[in-house]
Formats: structure tokens, C-alpha cells, sequence
């Protein structure tokens, strides 16, 4: 579904993502782990569109996406939770979740929301609050719940479980995991390595920029040097 | 009774300050950019509508549409070629840019149309509403400006408020990479922002000089400084605050003119207007910032 | 602006020939922003004059005209522009202001300097070889208070002036003592400044309720159009007296000049009078520049002729450094007089468009001489008093 | 060379800031003395130097503060007011012409300070454009005030008054020193190449240091981050009143530098369109970078003044270029553009270097 | 809960004296806040808060997202001004006081979304923190006196010492905004540190940090009290660091306090399982 061949980006003279490849598959979760700065943002903003790749190539379900501008890609079926949120802070709850929602026309989205309101009781609460008043958690639901509203092909996450609370990481992993069986594509990337292979088909190693290994998550889970610098001993 | 007559013709040159900041309000909103070229539309707008009722002969209606095609077009290419390539620079270089265009589009006029002042003949036909035996007239161009106004300002709330694009343009504003991964064209809603902002300063223009009839190359840029301040002395951003503040402007400087002095009319209005920040910080109708910690 | 050798070697017989050097004139003057037409004005009447007068053979001129955008430090900058091309005589500055800050350079170059419009008194104070085309702002202010006086105008004044204006408010404190002296009663004193010049509400509402029988109007036209404009809506019909920024008033694009009928001002120039030297001039301008010359335009046009007839009496060559050119012109223009009054030495005797149709004559000091011309607008042309 | 090399980044970096004045300076006396100058372009020294100053000090609110200014012009305003008033009536008890250029320079300074403690209250509690705009305010009531303002000296001392020059009454012979509308005239050209350049390396002076030091951070940091700042004990109304303050001066005295270099000038000229003129220094410069601003003040004055061969089009052609330049140098392309050059040109130095000795 | 809790003895060896300050270390709480509660218009944030902490104390406070737990920090720090309730910082009210105020008092703190000094070096965020350790005045900054030369070098050399518990110290000249997340957040709780405070607050330290990066900081936290001799109060999401480092837990839902103990009583208790732990956690 997703094809990454040998991209490389730059932040001004940085160097931040050195030849990276990799593919996700149609159904598969599939989880990009590494360290601070390895550079598991910077690749989802190039699939994205929000950065520009200088060489090589980004296939989505067998088209190019080489000068496609994002918002076009996000038509094609592929939305993102960003770092950091970035809810638009100055809407409501709601008006949030109809922006994620912009690609699909009006009357269809009703479904979509009673769903993510379903799943995020607690944004039903908030759903007149300005979005920039929420906590860091409630924000995070809220991106999540946004992206979901574009009823995507292919999710990717960056670290949605940061700033959650136990309870709610494990919901926001069943819900990927729910997601995922109602046959969306996930890519998903996590600090959180641990939880992030449990529910995995397969994951890569990125360091300084480049794939140092990839391989299944029970793979990944059994390796030594996974274990020592992701897993916590 | 002078109080009343004097409290109208506030709000009648209040209503064009509030025309022309309901234009800058709506661009600064979206675009997070001070288009200090604003004001060099509407003078653009007036030249426009002037050439078509003079020059061709077009009746009013014509020549109205005309100013306004002319700056919508205008507003756009200039967002093209100027503004386009500073999405990412800090604020204030477009800030700088925007000062660039309008140098630019005043001596352009220069160029055009010369430095001789022209007298526009008046849009409105309308006759002026006699009050209390004829003590108290308002006249046509400001029965049309307040209700065009009001309607614009209706229109603006609603859109930005109700339909998609106008929500989009709320998202671009707040942070145009989340936008972008929302599916929203960025370039396109800011393009038609710039293209609505630019056709109401077209409107604009032409009840301006309607209002006050002489037009020179120059003839956009005090009102233009005028209406920044109003639009933010309303609230920088809140289109309802466009119309407050610059009615508001209207009625306090020419109350300032009748009750404290014509000389220092410039250093009341602007004295007033900083007490009434000190007190409302955010503007009249602008909402605190709340920043979560 | 150094003589060659060939040059110095027969001076004499280049005055009189077209083949001679051009006597280089620098101009100065708004020509962009909001100024831009009283430089512009000046400029294009100067340019007529300079076409003119090349055309005649004789002494032969070169024009450069430049751009001070009525700031006293871009005019002082356009000055040493100049210099550096060579300039041998000043036409300029146009405004007052910059030419007040020009003026004392020229004075310390020894440029003689012959201003269009410049016309506060403080241009030429102190300075031998900065020479008025126009009246000063103190001699328009006590004329139109004696005018009106004396013939009854009205003896209920009220005033509109330009506060942020160095022209208006030196006619305005003129006026205003002259006034005084005369009997004449103020009711009402109102300004406005170039940020504000849209609404006049207030002003004319204040005058009306005042009781103002006449309102005069010490500012240029473009306001003054407006202000017409708005009293006319306001059902407010005073009689109004301008001075010769108000010239112009009646060619602007598109002036509905029935608002201006009855108007009354003191001017040296009307666009539409019959005789020969204006209707040749008014011509010519508007072929060339397809608009209608205003008061700055005839100014222009004058302090080239002036120079002319100056240089031709005074036998001014090319290649003379602008010192001896300065000395030989301030020494044609001047006319002396003694304490008594009488003269001691005459100086130019100049016809002009601007001298209402008598000579000009320029004191040592530098001001002009030249009678003013009350004029009232009829049937949307100027008609003499 | 190598000495420098070891220095600090910042201290380098200010040390190429004055050398560059320093140079310019001498280079500027050796070309006039030398009479290969043009009259055009000496002529603009002493503007070009007040210039300069107020672009360091704009700096200072829109660079070191980030808090945005329209009415910097305000203070050039009442500097140059003051000033011109102090030495006028200075001209007979200080002979000197340097020293009561100095005076008039120090008073002027002073005066622009305590106008910018008025208009300090609602900086301290406004942000952005609020801000930007009651600068703006300050700058137009002032222009407005000095309209209707009358000055004159005579024997009796100074008279004040706001109706006219005749009204305050002097005696015979008085001298009027600022004439309403037409502003201040008769001054005495006191201001010089060396003055401007003094004052120059003054204003650097302060506002190198200032930056560099406790004070600095502190305003760099409530910048950045007002509500972090606080958290660490930073008092947001005491540091920007500091800087605001400090700019404010430093504009008065560039006034007053400004003012005594023509024989006349008028409250017209500090209006906002001059705000804006050492904006677009500041910004042109790149925002908080000193030098830039410099550089850009330079430019910019010189510019207008190149371009005159272009007669009627040249108000456009500086339009057009200042556009272009804005775009050149802030435009997303071209800093990729120059990162990109800049990262290889530092690829390349490393390589030279052979090994990375100079890090140590 | 925790202020007649033994302190700690255990003693890291100090770097050197400079950045050891000198305090009293009686039994007195540092902090002891009473019935706090703020309200945001309609929404009641925080609701009848009661803490106390020892002077040397490493305490958590956790609770779901959206429990009030960051307006707890506010409303400490004095970001917000409490509707009602009362906070004695070292035995002071501290009420009508501002941020700057209790931060002079002793309270210093991180935040959840970072915030750093983007633009400034990451010497000098420090030196930022370092701010109210020097007394020279804007003056003797401009002219360079020798008072400044003196407190400069000691704040440089204080600066690179702190730096130096995060082994950061190489980063200093690098602009802060560069630097990755996990630096970023080291880098606050460094300039939290620099200015000399006895209580720390930590907002979400370890978040967006990976197992071992976590583990190291829970060393560094615990370091980091040792050598200071201050009191932490800390809000975290990642269990395994608020079990393994924290004396006492508070925990938080809807703005009310539902439970408070030691990490072994939280972890067992019913009401926290169901409101935050989740099942899985609460059977380990
Ligand atoms: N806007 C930027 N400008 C310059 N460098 C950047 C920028 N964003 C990221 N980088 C650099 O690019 C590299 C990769 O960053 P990226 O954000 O992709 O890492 P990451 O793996 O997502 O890390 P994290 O776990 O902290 O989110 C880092 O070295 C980072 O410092
Ligand atoms: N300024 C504010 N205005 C209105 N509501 C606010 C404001 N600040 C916080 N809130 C609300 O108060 C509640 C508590 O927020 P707080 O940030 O303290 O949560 P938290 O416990 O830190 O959560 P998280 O773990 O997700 O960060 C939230 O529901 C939030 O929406
Ligand atoms: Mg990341
Ligand atoms: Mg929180």
C-alpha cells in the first residue's frame, strides 16, 4: 500500500533522514521505533507531503507522491496524527472534528463523529470547549479522534500514547488495534516500543536517520540490542 | 440636536473606516499578515470605478463590478508574486513586503493617472434622510455605507462562521502544516481570502469616494492606517470588532473635533484609543488570549 | 559644471548663440507622494518654458528636475544631486519646508536660488540669493483681510486652515491680526490637518452655528473641494474667499464647478484668462500633459522666463562658475530702494503669467513684488473684481 | 586571525560589527578628504549615521524584545525637537559647538526616555499588535502636538505656547526656534560625520552589552517565552520597560543628531511613514541581528538616491526592489537555497581544517 | 501525607560547592497547600486540594488526562491565582503573591508542552535560571565592571556544572530550539534547577522518552534531590518511573483528590485502578 524507497531529507544543511526504505502493506500495523531524533517524525511529514524528499520515491497505493501537495495526498485516503497534536486551538472540540472531516462531504460525516464520540466519551463532554483550553491528554484524543474522521486508508501516528494516562494508552491501542481490523492500514510510530509491537505485524529500526533493522515484532520483541535500548532492559 | 447631527456624521465617516477595516480584519484574521497595502487597493478600486463611470461611460452598477473584478484579481496576483514565497518568514517580512506593494501600487497610480487630484462623482443617488424637520440629515452614501456595513459584516460572520471554506480558513489560520494533513488547500483558501478581502477594499474604495470625492495616487493611505486601528482597536481579527472599532473611530473623532479642538482632533483619537486598550487590552470585541500553561 | 578652455576662450560671443553650452538649471520638487501635484505642476510648466525659450536660440538651458517627495532631507538630498550634475542656478524647492532646508545650502554654495512657491518668509531670510515667484504667506494673509474689509465682504469671518501646514498657517496668523485691525469678527477659528482632510463636518457646522458669513479658506484645493462639497450638503451657502493654493480648484477631473460658483480668491494666475502669453501657455500644457496648468504650473513657468530675461540682461554665460553667475543674477534681479522708498537701482521689471497681468518686481531681500488679483468664479470660470 | 577564531561566537561576531563601522568610517574620511566623494552622497553621511543608530535601536524593541513598533519615529521626533530647543538656547553660554551638540544630544536622549515612561504603561500590558498600534499612536500624537506647538528665546529665556509665534509675546529680536507646523528653524548645523559616528559606536555599545549580559537575557527570554521567564523568577514589566526605555533614548538622541544637520525640521518628517522607513531596516537586516540592520540602514538611505536616473520610475524601482529583496532573502526557497550553500561551504572548511582542531 | 517521612541520608557525591546551596534542613514541610480549587468559568478544575511535602521528598501526582493535575502546578506556581484555598511555601502564605514572587520563595518548575528559550543558547537558558543568583544591575552590565566579569564567570561555571547532571554540557552553545525533545526537556528541568529552588515541579518529565531513556532520568531525578537536598513533586503518566521513584503518590480525577499513599498502597487501590490504572496494571 505504502512504498518508501531510499528517501532522503534535509532541514536546511541537516541531514535528518539518510536513504530510508520501507513498505507497509495493506491491513498490517506496522511500527517505526527509535531513538529521540531518529528521525520517525520527520519520515511520516515526507509521506505526508509536509516535507519534500530530495531523491528517491513514495508510492500510495501504487501512485507516486512525489510533488503531490499534502492536501491532495490526504484526499487519496492517508491522514496523519501529528507530534505535538496541533489541534487548532481556537475551535471548539467540535469544529475540530468536522475540519478532519474536510476532504468527505457534510451529510456523511454525522456517522463519524457519533463513532469518535463514542470512543472519546470525554470529548462529548468538552465538545463546546475551545480545543486550546483542553488538557494535554484531552488534547490527544482529539487529534486522534480528528484523524479518524477522514475515514482513512492508511493512519499513520506519531507517539499517540505520549501525555496519556495508563487507562487511556491502553484504550487508544485497542482502538488502533479496532481500527485496524475494520481494515485500516496503520502506521505507527511510538516511544513506547513495547506496547507499540505487542499489537504490531512488523516494525523498523530507525537510528540517526537511517533503517538499522527490520524485521516481525515477535522478531523485534526477542532481540537483544531492541531490548537493551528500547524495551528497557 | 448639534449633539445628534454630530453623532451621524461620526457614524457616517465611522461607517467608512469600518468598510475599509472589515477588508483588513478579514485578511489579517486568515492570513496572520498586516496587509499594509490594503489601503492602496481601495485607492486602486476608486481609480476603477472613476475610469468606467468617466472614461467609458459605464453606469454605476458596471463600473462598480468592474473595481471590484479589477482587486479581486489584483488582491490575488499580489498574494501570488508578493506574499506567496514568505509563508514560512517571520510576520514582519511581509509585514515589509506589504509596504513594498503598496509603494508600488501608489506610484503606479502615479504613473497611470497622475498626480491631479480627480473629483469622483457619487455612487449613490440615493436622497439624504430628512430627520426633525430637516435639522438632521443623513446622507445617501451613508445609509449605504452603514447597511452595506452591516451586511458585509453578517456576510463575513456567517462564512467564516458556517460554510466549510470559511471554517478552513479558520484552520489556516491557526496552523496551516495541521491544515494541510485536514485535506485544506492552503494556497487556494488563502488565495480566496485575499480575493474577497481585496474586492470588499474595492467596494470599499468606491464609497470612500463616494463619501469624500477626491482621489489621488495617495488617497488610500490614511484611511488604510485609520482602519488598521480600528480593526484593532475592535479586536484584531474579530470581524464584528471591524465594524465596532471603526464606527467607534468615526464617532469619537469627530466628537473629539466638536468638543475638544480641531487641532489636536489626530492626538484625541489615538489618546483615546490607548486608554481604551489600557482598559480592554485585547480590543473592544477581541477575546483575551488564553494561553494554557 | 567646469568651463573648458575652448569655451573661456571667446566668451563672449556664446550668449547670444544656440551653440553655446546649456546653462545648467536643477529643479526641485515633490514629483511622488501625496505633494506629487505641486511638484509636478511646476515641473511640467518649467519644462514648457525651457522648450520655449531653447527654441528662441539664444541662450540655451538644460533642465533637471528632480524629485524631493516634500521632505526637507530628500530635497536636501536631490540638492547635492544636482551639485554633483553641475547645477548652475536653483529653480526650487516647490514646498516651503524642504526649501527652507535647502536654502541655506545654496546660500553657502552660492547657487542662485529662485523658488516657484515657496512661500514662507523664513525661504529667503537672511539669504542675498534666494529670490519668491509667489507672494509670501504674510502678504496673502493681510491682503485678503484688507480686501475683505474693504469691500465689505462681510464682517462675520470664520477660518479653515491646515494646522500640519507651514503655507496655511502662516496666511492664517496673518490674516487673523490683520483681520483684528480692521474690524473683522472671527467667529470661528477650526483646522484639519493632511491625516484628517476628509471629513469637515465639524469645521463647517462650527462656522454655521457661529453665524459666519464668509469663511476663508487659506488652503489648497483639494481640500477646499471637498470642504465646498460637504457645505453644499450641509445646505450651508457662506460666501468663500481662498488665496492662490485654491487655483486649480476649477480644473480638477471631474469638479462639479457649479459647487465653486461665487468663490472668491486672491490669485496672480488664471488658467482661463484671454490674454496671449496664458492662452499660449494653457495650450501648450495641455497638449503636453492633457490636464489644465495650475498656479504651480504657471509659477514653474515664470521663474524660467524670469531667469531668462535675468541672465540674457545680465550677460550670462555657460561657462561662468555659479558664483559669479549668483552674483551677477542677484545684482539683475534686486530692485534697491532707499529709506524713503525710492528707488536706487532698478532691478528685472518681469511680465509674467503670474503678475495678473502688471510687472514683478523682486526687493533685495528676495520677495516679490506683483499685485494680487481678486478673482470670484462665475459660471465656472474666474471673472476679475 | 587565530586569536579571533578562539574568541566566543558572539564576541567574534561584535567584533566584526565595529570593526566594520570603524572602517567605514575612516574609509569615508579618506574618500571625502580625498574630494573623490560626491556632494550627493556626503550629504547623506550625517542622515545615514542617525539612521543607523535609530536601526540599532529599534533593534532593540523589535529584535531583543519581539515586541513590535510603529512610532519609533515619536522619539526620533521629540529628540530632535529637544535637542534643537537645548542648543538654541545654549548658543550664547556654551560657545563649543561639539560640546553643546553633546548636550543637546544627552537632553534629547533624556527627553525621548521619559516620553517613552508614559507610553511604557500600556507596553507593559499589551502584546503584538495592540502594542504595535498605541506605538503608532504615540508616534501620530506627537506629530500632532508639535503642530501646535510655538518656541521661541529671548532675553527673558525660553517661551512656550500653542496659538502662534506672536503670542508668547517676546521681545524685539527674539529668536523663534520651532514654528508650529514649519517646525524647527534657524537651526545652526552642529552635527558631523564624527558625531554620527560616535554616536554610532555609542548606541553599539549599549546595545552589544545590554544583550550580552544579565539584563539582555532576561528580555531575549521573555521574548522567547514570557510565561517560562516568569517561572524562573523574571520580572516581564521590569525588563521591557529596561529596553523599551533604552530604545527610546537612543532614538531621541539620533533625533536630536538628525535634527542638527539641517537648518530646519519639521514634525512632518517623524511621522509613520518614518516608523516604518527603520522597520524595514530592522527587518531587512534580519530581525534581532545587528549588523544587518546596519547594513540595511545604509542601503536603504543610499538607495533612493542611486536611483534617480530613473527619474519618474525610481519611487517604483524601489518598490519593486524592495519587494524582490524581502523575497531573496526571506522567501522559503531562496534560505533553502543559501542554507544549503552555507552547509556545504562548512563541509568544505571542516574538511580543510583537517580534523576538527579548531573545536577544542 | 508524607511531612514526618524520614528523609533521605543517601548522599551522591556534590560536583563541587558552587551549586550546592545552603539550607536548614529542619522537619518543616516545604509546602502545605489547603482546600486550593479553581474554577474556569462553569468548570470546577480543581476541587478542595490537600498536599503537604517534606523537604527532601520525591512525591507524584497522577490522575487521567484532564484530572487538573497541570492546573495543580498553575495554580502552585501562581500562573492561575486560586479561587480559594491556601498555599504556605516554607511556612509563608503565599497568597496575592505572583509567579515571579514564589518562584524567588522556592518554587521552580517544568512544563507539559516544553518551553524553552528557543532562540538563546542552551548556556544561556541556564544562565536565564541563574538570573536572581546575580545582583549586578543593567548598568554595571553596560559598562562592563568588574562585577559583571565576576558573576558571569561563576554563572558560566555554575551553568556548565548543572548542565553536567544531564551530561549536557557539550550542548551549550547550541541553540535550544534545535536541540531534540528528550534535550529539551533535560534542559528545563536544568534551568527549573538554576534558579535555586526547594521545591521542584515536574510536568510529564518522561514523556516522549523511551524505556531507557526513562530509566536514566528516574536516576537523574533521584540524583538530583540527593545533591540538592530539595523536594520534587512530580505528574507522570509512565508508571514504572511514579512507582519507582516516588515517596508518596497523590492521585487526582476531576479535580478532587481520590487517593493518597505510597506507591504499593495506589497501586493496589480499587478506585485508581478503575479511574486510571486500567486493569492490566492494577493486576501486576
Ligand atoms: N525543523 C527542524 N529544523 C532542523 N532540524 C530538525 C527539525 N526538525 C527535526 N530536526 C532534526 O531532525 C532529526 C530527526 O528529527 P525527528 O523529529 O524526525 O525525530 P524523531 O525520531 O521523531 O524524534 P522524537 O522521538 O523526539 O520525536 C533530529 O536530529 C532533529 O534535531
Ligand atoms: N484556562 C483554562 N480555561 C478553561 N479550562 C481549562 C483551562 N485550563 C485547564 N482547563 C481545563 O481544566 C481541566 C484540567 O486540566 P489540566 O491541564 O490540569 O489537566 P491534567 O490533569 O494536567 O491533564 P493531562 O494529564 O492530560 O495533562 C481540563 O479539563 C481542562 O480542559
Ligand atoms: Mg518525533
Ligand atoms: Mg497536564
Amino acid at each position: 500500500m505504502l512504498k518508501v524507497n531510499d528517501i532522503n531529507v534535509y532541514y536546511g544543511s541537516i541531514h535528518a533522514i539518510k536513504g530510508v526504505s520501507f513498505e507497509v502493506k495493506e491491513g498490517e500495523i506496522v511500527t517505526l521505533i527509535g531513538a529521540n531524533g531518529a528521525g520517525k517524525s520527520t519520515t511520516l511529514n515526507t509521506v505526508s507531503g509536509l516535507l519534500d524528499s530530495t531523491t528517491g520515491d513514495i508510492e500510495f497505493m501504487g501512485k507516486s507522491l512525489k510533488g503531490i501537495a499534502p492536501h491532495k495526498i490526504v484526499g487519496m485516503g492517508l491522514a496523519q496524527v501529528p507530534e505535538g497534536r496541533r489541534v487548532f486551538q481556537n475551535m471548539t472540540v467540535q469544529e475540530n472534528l468536522e475540519m478532519g472531516a474536510y476532504t468527505r462531504r457534510t451529510s456523511e460525516v454525522k456517522d463519524s463523529l457519533q463513532d469518535v464520540f463514542q470512543r472519546f466519551p470525554r470529548l462529548y463532554e468538552r465538545r463546546k470547549q475551545v480545543s486550546g483550553t483542553l488538557s494535554g491528554g484531552e488534547q490527544q484524543m482529539l487529534a486522534m479522534g480528528r484523524a479518524m474522521m477522514s475515514k482513512p486508508k492508511l493512519l499513520m501516528l506519531d507517539e499517540p500514547s505520549m501525555g496519556l494516562a495508563p487507562i487511556l494508552v491502553e484504550q487508544i491501542f485497542d482502538i488502533v488495534k479496532e481500527l485496524n481490523s475494520a481494515g485500516t492500514t496503520i502506521l505507527l510510530v511510538e516511544q513506547n516500543a513495547q506496547m507499540a509491537l505487542s499489537i504490531a505485524d512488523r516494525g523498523y529500526v530507525l537510528e540517526t536517520g537511517k533503517v538499522v533493522l527490520s524485521a516481525t515484532s515477535a522478531e523485534l520483541l526477542e532481540n537483544d540490542a531492541v531490548k537493551k535500548a528500547y524495551l528497557g532492559g | 440636536m448639534t449633539v445628534l447631527s454630530n453623532l451621524i456624521n461620526g457614524i457616517s465617516l465611522g461607517s467608512i473606516y469600518a468598510i475599509i477595516a472589515l477588508g483588513y480584519t478579514m485578511v489579517y484574521g486568515i492570513a496572520k499578515m498586516l496587509n499594509f497595502a490594503h489601503g492602496d487597493v481601495i485607492m486602486v478600486g476608486g481609480y476603477m470605478a472613476f475610469c468606467a463611470m468617466t472614461y467609458l461611460g459605464w453606469g454605476v452598477l458596471p463600473g462598480i463590478l468592474l473595481a471590484v473584478i479589477i482587486c479581486t484579481v489584483l488582491g490575488v496576483v499580489v498574494e501570488k508574486l508578493a506574499y506567496k514565497p514568505l509563508r514560512s518568514a517571520p510576520s514582519l517580512a511581509v509585514l515589509i513586503t506589504a509596504i513594498g506593494v503598496s509603494y508600488f501600487l501608489q506610484n503606479t497610480a502615479l504613473l497611470i493617472w497622475g498626480s491631479d487630484p480627480k473629483v469622483f462623482s457619487s455612487v449613490v443617488s440615493l436622497p439624504s434622510l430628512k430627520l426633525f424637520d430637516g435639522q438632521l440629515s443623513i446622507s445617501g452614501v451613508t445609509q449605504v455605507t452603514v447597511i452595506s456595513c452591516v451586511i458585509i459584516m453578517t456576510a463575513l460572520v456567517l462564512f467564516t462562521s458556517k460554510t466549510k471554506i470559511g471554517k478552513a480558513m479558520r484552520a489556516v489560520s491557526e496552523d496551516k502544516g495541521a491544515a494541510q494533513l485536514m485535506g485544506i488547500n492552503v494556497n487556494s483558501t488563502i488565495s480566496v481570502t485575499f480575493a474577497i478581502g481585496s474586492g470588499l477594499a474595492a467596494l470599499a474604495g468606491v464609497l470612500l469616494c463616494s463619501a469624500y470625492p477626491t482621489l489621488m495616487p495617495t488617497t488610500g493611505s490614511m484611511p488604510g492606517i485609520k482602519a488598521f486601528t480600528a480593526a484593532v482597536f475592535g479586536g484584531i481579527g474579530s470581524i464584528p470588532g471591524a465594524m465596532v472599532g471603526g464606527i467607534l473611530l468615526g464617532i469619537i473623532e469627530i466628537f473629539g473635533k466638536a468638543y475638544i479642538s480641531t487641532q489636536l482632533s489626530d492626538a484625541i483619537v489615538f489618546a483615546v484609543l490607548i486608554v481604551v486598550l489600557l482598559v480592554k487590552p485585547t480590543g473592544l470585541l477581541g477575546k483575551p488570549i488564553n494561553e494554557k500553561v | 559644471g567646469k568651463a573648458t578652455p575652448a569655451d573661456s576662450a571667446n566668451p563672449a560671443d556664446s550668449a547670444g548663440k544656440a551653440t553655446g553650452n546649456p546653462i545648467k538649471i536643477g529643479g526641485i520638487g515633490p514629483l511622488t507622494g501625496g505633494a506629487a501635484v505641486y511638484g509636478n505642476a511646476a515641473k511640467h510648466g518649467a519644462e514648457i518654458a525651457v522648450e520655449e525659450i531653447n527654441a528662441l536660440g539664444g541662450i540655451q538651458f538644460e533642465l533637471n528636475f528632480q524629485d524631493d517627495e516634500h521632505d526637507p532631507e530628500k530635497s536636501v538630498n536631490a540638492y547635492n544631486n544636482l551639485k554633483d550634475w553641475g547645477m548652475q542656478i536653483l529653480c526650487g524647492t516647490v514646498t516651503t519646508t524642504p526649501c527652507i532646508a535647502v536654502a541655506p545650502n545654496s546660500f553657502s554654495d552660492r547657487i542662485f536660488t529662485l523658488t516657484p512657491s515657496a512661500s514662507s518668509p523664513e525661504v529667503i531670510k537672511g539669504k542675498d540669493n534666494v529670490f519668491q515667484m509667489c507672494f509670501s504667506d504674510p502678504n496673502q494673509g493681510i491682503a485678503s483681510a484688507q480686501y475683505i474689509a474693504e469691500n465689505k465682504l462681510a464682517t462675520k469671518v470664520a477660518v479653515i486652515y491646515n494646522n500640519g501646514d507651514a503655507y496655511s498657517t502662516g496666511i492664517y496668523e496673518k490674516f487673523s491680526a490683520e483681520a483684528a485691525t480692521h474690524g473683522l469678527d472671527i467667529v470661528s477659528v477650526t483646522t484639519f490637518t493632511d491625516d484628517s482632510q476628509n471629513d469637515f463636518s465639524v469645521q463647517l457646522a462650527d462656522a454655521k452655528s457661529a453665524g459666519a458669513e464668509l469663511i476663508f479658506l487659506p488652503i489648497y484645493y483639494t481640500p477646499a473641494s471637498l470642504i465646498l462639497n460637504q457645505a453644499e450638503s450641509m445646505g450651508f451657502e457662506p460666501l468663500f474667499f481662498g488665496v492662490d493654493g485654491m487655483d486649480g480648484i476649477l480644473t480638477i477631473e471631474g469638479f462639479d464647478t457649479s459647487l465653486a460658483e461665487g468663490v472668491m480668491l486672491l490669485t496672480p494666475f488664471a488658467a482661463d484668462a484671454t490674454d496671449d502669453a496664458t492662452v499660449s501657455f494653457v495650450t501648450k500644457y495641455n497638449e503636453k500633459f492633457s490636464e489644465t496648468p495650475n498656479q504651480f504650473a504657471a509659477d514653474g513657468y515664470d521663474c524660467i522666463y524670469a531667469l531668462y530675461e535675468a541672465c540674457t540682461a545680465a550677460g550670462i554665460t555657460a561657462d561662468m562658475d555659479t558664483e559669479t553667475i549668483c552674483d551677477k543674477l542677484i545684482e539683475a534681479f534686486a530692485t534697491e530702494t532707499d529709506e524713503d522708498g525710492n528707488v536706487t537701482k532698478e532691478g528685472l521689471v518681469f511680465e509674467g503669467l503670474t503678475g495678473a497681468g502688471s510687472s514683478m518686481k523682486w526687493a533685495k531681500t528676495g520677495e516679490v513684488f506683483k499685485a494680487p488679483m481678486a478673482v470670484v468664479i462665475k459660471d465656472g470660470v474666474y471673472v476679475g473684481m | 586571525m587565530s586569536k579571533i577564531k578562539k574568541l566566543n561566537k558572539t564576541t567574534r561576531s561584535n567584533f566584526i560589527t565595529y570593526a566594520i563601522v570603524i572602517i567605514a568610517y575612516i574609509l569615508s574620511q579618506i574618500f571625502s578628504s580625498a574630494g573623490i566623494m560626491s556632494n550627493s552622497l556626503r550629504g547623506q553621511l550625517v542622515p545615514i549615521c542617525a539612521y543607523v543608530v535609530m536601526a540599532i535601536s529599534l533593534n532593540l524593541t523589535v529584535g531583543i524584545m519581539g515586541e513590535l513598533s510603529l512610532g519609533h519615529a515619536g522619539f526620533m521626533s521629540v529628540g530632535a525637537f529637544t535637542g534643537v530647543i537645548t542648543a538654541i538656547s545654549l548658543q550664547d553660554s556654551v560657545t563649543s559647538g561639539p560640546l553643546r551638540l553633546l548636550i543637546a544630544i544627552v537632553i534629547g536622549g533624556i527627553m525621548a526616555g521619559i516620553f517613552s515612561l508614559i507610553v511604557a504603561v500600556p507596553v507593559l500590558r499589551l502584546r503584538g499588535d495592540y502594542l504595535a498600534i498605541v506605538t503608532l499612536a504615540f508616534g501620530e500624537i506627537i506629530k500632532n502636538i508639535v503642530y501646535c506647538l510655538y518656541v521661541g528665546m529671548d532675553s527673558n529665556g525660553l517661551h512656550i505656547g500653542t496659538v502662534s509665534i506672536e503670542a508668547l509675546q517676546m521681545e524685539d529680536g527674539a529668536t523663534t526656534i520651532i514654528n508650529g507646523p514649519m517646525g524647527a528653524v534657524g537651526i545652526t548645523k552642529l552635527s558631523t560625520l564624527l558625531a554620527g559616528f560616535l554616536l554610532i559606536l555609542f548606541s553599539l555599545f549599549v546595545v552589544l552589552n545590554l544583550i550580552k549580559s544579565r539584563s539582555g537575557r532576561a528580555i531575549m527570554a521573555l521574548r522567547d517565552n514570557r510565561i517560562a521567564a516568569e517561572s524562573v523568577g523574571i520580572s516581564p514589566s521590569k525588563y521591557k520597560l529596561m529596553a523599551f526605555v533604552t530604545s527610546a533614548i537612543l532614538a531621541g538622541m539620533a533625533g536630536t543628531l538628525y535634527a542638527m544637520n539641517y537648518s530646519t525640521v519639521a514634525a512632518k518628517k517623524f511621522d509613520f511613514n518614518t516608523s516604518i522607513l527603520v522597520l524595514v531596516f530592522v527587518v531587512l537586516g534580519g530581525i534581532g541581528n545587528i549588523r544587518g540592520g546596519i547594513i540595511a540602514a545604509v542601503i536603504l538611505t543610499i538607495l533612493p538616491e542611486l536611483l534617480r536616473q530613473f527619474s519618474e520610475y525610481r519611487m517604483l524601482t524601489y518598490a519593486i526592489v524592495l519587494i524582490l529583496v524581502m523575497i531573496l532573502t526571506n522567501g522559503a526557497k531562496a534560505r533553502q537555497f543559501l542554507e544549503r550553500i552555507k552547509g556545504s561551504l562548512r563541509f568544505i572548511k571542516k574538511k580543510s581544517d583537517g580534523g576538527g582542531a579548531v573545536n577544542g | 501525607m508524607a511531612n514526618d517521612r524520614e528523609h533521605r541520608t543517601k548522599m551522591v557525591p556534590v560536583p563541587s560547592k558552587a551549586i550546592i546551596p545552603e539550607r536548614d534542613l529542619d522537619k518543616t514541610p516545604i509546602l502545605e497547600a489547603s482546600h486550593l480549587g479553581i474554577d474556569f468559568g462553569g468548570l470546577t478544575a480543581v476541587d478542595d486540594f490537600n498536599l503537604t511535602i517534606g523537604r527532601t521528598e520525591i512525591a507524584g501526582l497522577i490522575g487521567p488526562n484532564g484530572a487538573g493535575k497541570t492546573t495543580v502546578f498553575n495554580l502552585l506556581t501562581k500562573v492561575y491565582q486560586p479561587t480559594r484555598g491556601t498555599i504556605l511555601l516554607e511556612g509563608k502564605d503565599t497568597h496575592g503573591m505572583n509567579t515571579i514572587q514564589v518562584n524567588k520563595l522556592g518554587i521552580a518548575r517544568t512544563f507539559q508542552n516544553i518551553r524553552l528559550f528557543d532562540n538563546l543558547t542552551v548556556e544561556d537558558n541556564v544562565k536565564v535560571g541563574l538570573h536572581n543568583q546575580m545582583s549586578y544591575s543593567m548598568f554595571s552590565g553596560v559598562l562592563r565592571m568588574p562585577k559583571y566579569w565576576k558573576q558571569e564567570r561563576i554563572a558560566h561555571e555554575r551553568a556548565l556544572e548543572l548542565l553536567s547532571i544531564f551530561d549536557m554540557q557539550d550542548l551549550a552553545d547550541h541553540k535550544a530550539g534545535a536541540l531534540p525533545y528528550g534535550a529539551q526537556r533535560r534542559l528545563e528541568i536544568v534551568r527549573a534547577l538554576a534558579s535555586n529552588p526547594s521545591l521542584l515541579l515536574l510536568d510529564e518529565p518522561a514523556a516522549g522518552m523511551n524505556p531507557s531513556e526513562t530509566s536514566e532520568l528516574m536516576d537523574n531525578i533521584c540524583k538530583i534531590r540527593d545533591t540538592f537536598q530539595i523536594a520534587i513533586l512530580l505528574i507522570e503518566h509512565d508508571m514504572n518511573l511514579v512507582m519507582g521513584i516516588c515517596e508518596g503518590i497523590c492521585v487526582l480525577n476531576y479535580g478532587k483528590i481520590i487517593a493518597k499513599g505510597t506507591p504499593e498502597e495506589i497501586q493496589a487501590n480499587p478506585q485508581v485502578i478503575e479511574a486510571y490504572l486500567g486493569k492490566k496494571k492494577g493486576e501486576n
